[in-house]
């Protein structure tokens, strides 16, 4: 068995014409649009957690360690790796982090989660590029070691320590959050006046530039780095070469296992970051802390089409609705009308498209949805925490499917044989 | 050269075991570098083995958990056979088995005879299993959704849907202590009889003949059949599969399909051989993922897959044992990564082995290993 | 004709300085000797075309020159000195460039990512695009190359692909170029420029070292010609001496087979009606456009083309692998528009593939396995839903005999047999079961000459018991021979037809650019 | 009644008839099976851990600690008492009602063991003669706890987070509700469970808790409740973060290391007292004084108790006696359910 998938279903194999790429102006055209429905759901249901600086706040707080996985993910397919060990190479960095906060502080938990994560990288690297192991079957090792093995230090490390237990970390502190003083408290003032749109912009601002942690700034340049050192470098252009002609990159004097190796330990290091961020800002490590934010980090990356602003998008979209469902049921409720009237939109731009199944049923859908919404106060509390599962699998599934991987992506390479 | 040559099993056999002495020494080091005695270890692990009372017990809950993952692990490799990661087969059992349970326990399957019950509560099980899959197939062959995320989305809601369906107003139970949430438990006309063992008072689990059957109309179809040919051939290059007349959007329908219900069975054994409810508590909550693990080691095989379940159940249900012995147990779940691990590289290293002999063999048959320097000697066909 | 040793046209040539010398090399994998003590001496400033069958060691003598394998013994000198490489940027350091004989050239990324890769401009910490985009156009306009650098590689044509590769050599300043058979995907014209560029280079003192499979170009464009027979050089001759009949019977050691029908055996019963057949891509284009034809029983029907014209999706819409827009195929009186390419193929169907590894065989599955594939619905492989293993392997025990495959067994995965061998058995399993109908994709390309005289022989037996064939082929020598009537296609219309025992090659090649202008029916006579 | 303070060493307890342990003899063995939290919890386990610290002081106990593994079956559950009772270990505590039906089972087949189970009294499943059942009055606590909020709240508003959605863990909503409620009938309550079985993180993710809270926060509340285990420094933090205040659980969880960051925001906790359970069940064994069946600590039993610590509900301790007493004299009877 390789590593890979089918491709069936997906149409996006075809199509070697000129692409209509988006363009920035179409792109914000689109946002802003979509943030005005939300401030008209917003203004007709006053669920004002819609768009509250709390529930932006909460989001990109969520959203960090699931873009920095993604991001990950993204690091080392778009070298033809595929890492599916991503869940267990966070969990090292969770550990890492708690193990060096609760003796040198916080940042020195940043240090240790990109160095464990880095750790299981290489793992994963020798596996897969040395021995051409399968990259899923590496991956799943990966995510079994990985616990086994954090567990077996904790209880050798921090059982005995202050505040820590067999299964958990001694506090790791935290950095330094940063607030700017005057424009949030006017922010606030105008969030509260709940004006349409204003209070609504008010709030998303409010929310990024309030109490912001140190580590989300830094995901934030990483995220970016990442775009620009893979896109405009030439170390970047090499280690892409391999995901998708490794043969021809060996055949300009490329050597792929370095770049192979270079991209997997990059990439268990930006998810062992993401571990160490979502411990240190659990305030320590715990069994079961991931809890398969790295699977979903591989869903935003797939999600995004293997691209850094499309998994931020990902994990953004999957950091708001968490952080709705948990921070009341009145917004999880108008969240329904929300995709009512996306799903609608969608329909009528289906319909343009001349996609009239697809249109047929986000018609349907939208319409149950808005319905459910009118008859009913609120959701079920059982089922409110499958709302960002949800809305990921319908904005997949009606969104049109233009997704590339990487061409070598899991495809095994060894130097010498190929041409 | 056949498939059962002495040299071809040889290197079969090379494999597996280079790679457990080599997973054996990793974790001697592991242990030993953090001041555990890998000979303690060693003993404690045989020890619940071979201990009266221990040893029975140890085996029967090692050939139970072993059961459970078999049958994991071929939901699973049902779909990798044609390169489809059902990696939902988590939430499919769990699924299924909450709704089996409710079923099984219904009053009004109360009267009826065992063996209707039974079956039907299987057949349910399956069925809720393989919808749950067909979810991910139908967004797979419609609208080209990666089975990927959509399983792993379907498991997480998969967990809120019980937890709605667990209450007492739809389908769960009030249970007596009011800690849990569970469904009614099942009498015990809806359950399946264990075996005894001597030397324990654990039974094995009635339902390991489900297992046996899976496994064995797994290997059948798998190999005897149009079906499996097929899903092979996917399995191998999607574009030969399609270019010789597979239509591969079926293949992936009725895959999953299997897969799905196959997933459905997971909690079988457990459900109607020892807990008999699902419980919110105590329903084992991971055995989708360990499926995968076992598929993996047992390379999709039906007699591999059965070996390395065996192998996981034994590693598991020493874990105990080890804690008891004051090794931490994480050091089973350490091994079992190792084992996965180093398996995969011992393969890999005999497959190279192996195709160059192959290649050689090939050669030979040729008479091109040897370099003719004047070629003149062979004739062109004209 | 006079043949001489090889080393003694490096005496021969002692006048100018030698660009390359190999020295002995030998190159061994696991159960072949690719080369085995090979001598060859390239003079700078000259064409020096390599030729030998398929497997005789070309690419991989290339591949040792390159830096891509390393000799197992043997010596390498590039302008006089001694060199080793570890890798191909070893070779590029000392100048010299190769383009191979498969596309190296990764489709998501642009061309201008593609030329740079490796040898890319900095600024700072990044990629110059501006400084490279600039080189790239100067060398593009130099060279009459008409290469955007900004366009994905995916968008291109193959003869803009075989262009983007002699930039990429270009770029790293080689003096030295290899280029292992670039005119294969060619047609005629693109070859004509192909050369006019070559020679352009060599003006410029370059040196070129070119492999070819197509004799004619060799001598019309090589100073030197080396061949090389089973691995090692076993003559050195200059154009002006041999013609190309002699040539390749240097090469396999004997005369050289020709693809001809004998008599027509062409009926008057239609097999394959195919009308006003149009498809449309994902994308919305028009990728084949109202085509009708009618071939009948015992009669071969050529489709010219540049590829990319749309011959592949004409394939797998007679296949039922991809759906039409509009149109009708009927076989036989059965209307087959909307069949499952199962239900096509059991009606009798038979499919030789383009491309075999992808489309053709499971590599890791076993030659039995593979005779099931395509046919996993019909004896002797299946009774009702279960195989008939035995009957499978007794089946391919035939197959492998008839059709001279050869192989130790029939237990052994499919990857295991040369390309030749494994096309044998594609050929011979699509020929089973009595097929009313063949579509052949290039069934002898990358064949060798053995092997592809077997393929037309077993095509032209079944053809005179009244099979219908449509053939597709790049090579024109075979469309011409073996076809009763031929169309060529163009941006996926049929835009010329030919009779194939009055049209040339040059003819055809015209109407397949598109050159031809206004010829399109009216010059070709019906046959 | 709190363990006797009287022997320093095991060595001269008084031999007990039914807890095999003898003057002379080796020292007795006790045997711990926790949940999957396991010591050092800073929670429930972590309670019961402290228990067995005391009594293994006191008695010079020879002790046996097990834990459980996140998603095993009922089988291991099983098995890792039953190694105890092989292993001779006597009495065998286990810790948590995941427990029951596997106690059932063992204790059956070990009569001359002790056993107890934490948390858990069900009738046919994990009742016998060797059994004792220690269980608690949460709600009770619970209604202290909330009458504290709703007499400390400025808004009206308080918030509950639990942390997954449990029977046991309603319990304590329903309580805290009742007692907010009756100090304060127009008190708003919000109520959140951050995760929904079988997924038992909600136990152990401050990053919910802090986003469940600051919801409350922001929706009006001034004073949280994390019933939450681990999740509730996440609550903590959020109070810390928005200057509010946060109620603990379990424990006393002012005074807890891990905490000590936030103690400043914690106005008291719920405290139950599992340690206090432990050494009782332990004494009374080795006192040969073991008594099957279901023991209720309530706040009458002082099983259940607010803490103090912080010294920021000393100005309405009053009232919460006066509470206490009316619910000890049964004057006032808490809801347990929803
Ligand atoms: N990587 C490899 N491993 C094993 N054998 C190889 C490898 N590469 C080439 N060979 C063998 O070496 C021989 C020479 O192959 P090579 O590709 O050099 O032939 P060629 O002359 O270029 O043929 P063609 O005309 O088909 O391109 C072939 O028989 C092939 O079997
Ligand atoms: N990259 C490779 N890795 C391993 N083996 C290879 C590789 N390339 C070629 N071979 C082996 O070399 C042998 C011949 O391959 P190839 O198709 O190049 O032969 P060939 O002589 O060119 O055949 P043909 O004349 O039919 O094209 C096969 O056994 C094949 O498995
Ligand atoms: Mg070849
Ligand atoms: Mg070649």
């Amino acid at each position: 068995m390789t590593a890979g998938g089918l491709t069936v279903g997906a149409e996006a194999t075809a199509a070697p014409v000129r692409r209509k790429r988006i363009t920035p102006v179409t792109y914000l055209i689109v946002v802003v649009l979509a943030f005005l429905v939300l401030a008209a759901v917003r203004t007709m249901t006053g669920a004002t957690d819609l768009t509250s600086s709390g529930t932006v706040a909460a989001a990109l707080t969520a959203a960090v360690p699931i873009a920095l996985a993604g991001l990950s993910g993204m690091w080392a397919e778009r070298a033809g790796v595929i890492n599916i060990g991503l869940e267990g190479m966070m969990v090292l960095g969770t550990w890492g982090a708690g193990f060096a906060g609760y003796q040198w502080g916080a940042w020195a938990a940043v240090f240790f989660g990109l160095l464990l994560g880095a750790i299981g990288g290489l793992l994963h690297a020798v596996a897969t590029v040395t021995f051409g192991v399968d990259h899923i079957i590496s991956g799943v090792a990966i995510n079994l070691l990985a616990p086994g093995l954090a567990l077996y230090l904790s209880k050798l490390y921090f059982s005995d320590a202050p505040g820590g237990g067999q299964k958990q970390s001694p506090p790791t502190g935290d950095v330094a959050h940063i607030t700017i003083p005057g424009v949030s408290d006017g922010l606030g003032t105008i969030e509260k006046k709940e004006w349409f749109f204003v209070s609504d912009l008010a709030g998303l601002l409010r929310g990024i530039t309030t109490n912001l942690s140190l580590l989300t700034v830094l995901a934030a340049l990483l995220i970016i780095a990442s775009w620009y050192v893979l896109r405009r470098t030439p170390f970047g252009l090499r280690l892409r070469s391999c995901g998708e002609a490794p043969i021809a990159a060996e055949s300009l004097g490329v050597n792929v296992y370095r770049y192979k190796y270079a991209a997997v330990v990059i990439s268990g290091a930006v998810v062992g970051l993401g571990g160490a961020i979502l411990a240190i800002n659990s305030g320590r490590f715990n069994d079961g802390q991931t809890g398969g934010r790295g699977f979903i980090g591989l869903a935003a990356m797939i999600f995004g089409n293997w691209r850094a602003g499309g998994l931020t998008t990902g994990a953004g979209l999957f950091g708001y609705t968490d952080a709705m469902q948990l921070r009341g049921e009145s917004a999880v409720h108008a969240l329904v009308l929300l995709l009512g009237i996306a799903l609608l939109v969608l329909a009528v731009v289906q319909f343009r498209n001349r996609h009239l199944v697809v249109s047929g049923v986000a018609l349907v859908i939208g319409a149950v949805l808005v319905f459910w919404f009118a008859t009913t106060d609120k959701i079920p509390a059982e089922l409110v925490g499958a709302a960002p599962y949800v809305v990921t699998i319908l904005v997949l599934a009606l969104a049109s499917q233009r997704l590339r991987p990487p061409k070598a992506d899991g495809v095994p390479y060894r130097r010498g044989e190929g041409g | 050269m056949g498939r059962f040559s002495p040299r071809s099993i040889l290197l079969g056999l090379a494999a597996p075991i280079g790679a457990l002495i080599f997973a054996a020494l990793v974790c001697s080091v592991i242990l030993g570098v953090t001041g555990h005695s890998p000979i303690d270890t060693m003993d404690a692990m045989v020890d619940s083995l071979t201990k009266p009372r221990l040893g029975p017990r140890t085996f029967v809950n090692s050939l139970n958990s072993a059961t459970t993952y078999y049958l994991a692990a071929v939901a699973v490799a049902i779909g990798f056979r044609m390169r489809l990661f059902n990696i939902g087969v988590n939430g499919q059992y769990q699924l299924a088995a909450m709704v089996a349970a409710a079923l099984a326990s219904a009053s009004w399957m109360v009267g009826a005879p065992s063996f209707l019950r039974i079956a039907l509560t299987l057949i349910a099980a399956m069925l809720v299993g393989a919808a749950w899959a067909g979810l991910a197939a139908l967004l797979k062959v419609t609208r080209g959704v990666s089975e990927v995320i959509s399983t792993i989305m379907l498991n997480a809601i998969a967990t809120s849907l019980i937890t709605f369906l667990l209450s007492p107003d739809r389908m769960g139970a009030v249970d007596p202590s009011g800690n849990d949430t569970r469904t009614a438990k099942i009498d015990v006309g809806g359950q399946v009889d264990g075996l005894s063992y001597p030397g324990t008072g654990s039974k094995i689990y009635g339902l390991v003949f489900l297992a046996v059957l899976v496994g064995l109309a797994y290997w059948f179809v798998l190999s005897r059949t149009r079906f499996g040919f097929e899903l092979k051939a996917t399995g191998l290059s999607e574009e030969a599969a399609v270019a010789s007349g597979v239509s591969v959007k079926r293949m992936v329908v009725y895959s999953l399909l299997l897969s799905g219900a196959a997933a459905g069975l997971v909690g079988m054994p457990a459900l109607l051989g020892d807990i008999y409810t699902y419980s919110s508590q105590n329903f084992p909550s991971t055995v989708g993922f360990t499926g995968i693990a076992v598929a993996l080691l047992g390379r999709n095989h039906p007699l591999g897959m059965g070996v390395a379940a065996l192998l996981w159940g034994l590693l598991d249900n020493t874990a105990n044992s080890l804690d008891v012995a004051g090794v931490p147990k994480e050091i089973v779940a350490i091994m079992q990564g190792v084992i996965v691990l180093s398996v995969v590289v011992a393969y890999e290293l005999v497959r190279r082995y192996r195709v160059r002999l192959e290649q050689r063999d090939v050669g030979r048959a040729l008479g091109t290993t040897k370099a003719p320097v004047n070629a003149d000697a062979e004739e062109v066909p004209a | 004709m006079s043949t001489h040793e090889p080393t003694e046209a490096a005496t021969d040539g002692a006048t100018a300085p030698l660009a390359v010398e190999l020295t002995g090399i030998t190159k061994r994998f696991p159960g072949v000797v690719a080369n085995s003590d090979v001598n060859i001496s390239v003079r700078a400033g000259t064409v020096h075309a390599l030729v030998g069958e398929n497997g005789a060691g070309k690419s991989t003598l290339m591949k040792i020159l390159y830096g891509m394998q390393r000799p197992d013994e043997g010596t390498i000198a590039v302008d006089g000195r001694e060199v080793v490489f570890h890798s191909p940027a070893d070779a590029i350091e000392v100048g010299i460039g190769m383009v191979h004989q498969h596309f190296m050239l990764a489709d998501n990324l642009t061309v201008l990512e593609n030329v740079v890769l490796g040898a890319e401009p900095r600024s700072g910490l990044g990629l110059d695009f501006a400084a490279a985009r600039r080189k790239i156009s100067e060398l593009s306009t130099t060279y009459g190359l008409g290469i955007e650098p900004d366009v994905l590689v995916d968008e291109l044509g193959v003869g803009a692909r075989q262009r983007v590769e002699i930039l990429k050599v270009l770029f790293r300043g080689a003096r030295t170029l290899i280029l292992d058979e670039p005119t294969a995907v060619l047609v005629p014209q693109e070859v004509e420029e192909l050369f006019d560029n070559l020679r352009d280079l060599k003006a410029e003192g370059l040196t070129i070292l070119f492999i070819s499979h197509k004799l004619d170009e060799v001598l019309s464009v090589a100073d030197d010609i080396t061949v090389m027979r089973r691995g090692t050089t076993v003559a050195s001759v200059v154009p002006s001496e041999v013609n190309s009949r002699q040539l390749a019977e240097l090469m396999v050691g004997s005369a050289l087979p020709v693809p001809e029908l004998r008599e027509s055996t062409v009926t008057d019963r239609p097999v394959l009606t195919v009308d006003g057949l149009t498809v449309t891509a994902a994308d919305g284009r028009t990728v084949l456009n109202d085509l009708s034809f009618t071939i009948h029983a015992g009669e071969v029907l050529g489709i010219a083309g540049v590829e990319g014209n749309g011959q592949a999706e004409l394939v797998e819409a007679l296949m039922g692998i991809r759906a039409l827009a509009h149109g009708s195929v009927r076989l036989g009186a059965l209307d087959i528009t909307r069949m499952p390419t199962r239900k096509r193929r059991e009606r009798g169907i038979g499919y030789i593939p383009e491309d075999r590894h992808r489309q053709g065989v499971l590599l890791e599955g076993t030659l039995w396995e593979n005779r099931i594939l395509g046919h996993q619905t019909r004896p002797p492989n299946v009774r009702g839903p279960l195989l008939n293993r035995a009957g499978a392997r007794k089946d391919t025990e035939r197959i492998v005999a008839e059709y001279d495959v050869r192989t130790p067994g029939i237990e052994v995965a499919a990857a295991a047999l040369s390309g030749g061998n494994q096309q044998k058995l594609i050929v011979g399993r699509e020929m089973s079961g009595e097929p009313v109908l063949l579509i052949a994709s290039h069934p002898t390309r990358g064949v060798d000459v053995g092997a592809q005289a077997a393929i037309w022989e077993h095509i032209r037996q079944a053809r005179a018991n009244e099979l219908a064939v449509l053939l597709i082929s790049a090579d024109l020598d075979e469309l011409i021979g073996m076809s009763d009537s031929l169309r060529v296609i163009l941006r996926g219309k049929l835009v010329a037809e030919y009779d194939p025992k009055t049209v040339t090659p040059e003819q055809l090649g015209s109407a397949m650019t598109g050159a031809a202008g206004e010829v399109s029916t009216g010059n070709g006579e019906v046959a | 009644a709190c363990g006797g303070s009287g022997d320093d060493s095991g060595n001269t307890a008084t031999p007990g008839s039914g807890g095999g342990t003898s003057a002379a003899g080796p020292k007795m063995k006790v045997g711990m099976a926790y949940d999957i939290g396991g010591r050092g919890d800073q929670s429930f386990n972590d309670s019961a851990a402290r228990g067995l610290d005391k009594v293994k002081a006191q008695y010079g106990l020879d002790v046996k600690e097990l834990e459980a593994t996140a998603g095993e079956s009922p089988a291991q559950k099983e098995d890792r008492l039953r190694q105890l009772a092989d292993g001779g270990y006597n009495p065998i505590i286990a810790v948590g009602f995941a427990y029951s039906e596997s106690i059932g089972k063992v204790a059956k087949d070990y009569p001359e063991i002790h056993f107890a189970i934490i948390d858990d009294f069900t009738e046919g499943t994990d009742t016998g003669d060797n059994i004792a059942n220690l269980t608690f009055a949460e709600n009770e606590g619970s209604f202290l706890v909330g009458a504290a909020a709703a007499l400390k709240s400025k808004t009206h508003n308080v918030g509950f987070v639990g942390g997954v959605n449990t029977p046991l863990i309603k319990k304590f909503e329903a309580g805290y509700t009742a007692g907010a409620k009756a100090v304060d009938p127009s008190v708003k309550v919000q109520v959140k469970y951050l995760t929904q079985p079988p997924d038992f993180g909600g136990f152990n993710d401050p990053g919910k808790g802090e986003t469940a809270a600051n919801g409350m926060f922001d929706a009006g509340a001034d004073i949280v409740y994390a019933a939450a285990g681990g999740s509730g420094s996440g609550v903590f933090k959020a109070a810390k973060a928005k200057g509010k205040l946060g109620i603990g659980v379990d424990s006393d969880q002012y005074n807890l290391p891990a905490l000590a960051s936030v103690k400043d925001v914690i106005m008291t906790s719920m405290v139950k007292r599992v340690d206090l359970a432990v050494t009782d069940f332990v004494t009374s064994v080795h006192d040969g004084k073991f008594a099957a069946g279901n023991k209720v600590y309530d706040l009458k039993a002082g099983g259940i108790e607010y803490a103090t610590s912080g010294g920021k509900i000393d100005d309405i301790k009053t009232k919460l006696e006066e509470y206490k007493a009316k619910i000890v004299s049964g004057e006032i009877k808490v809801p347990a359910k929803v």
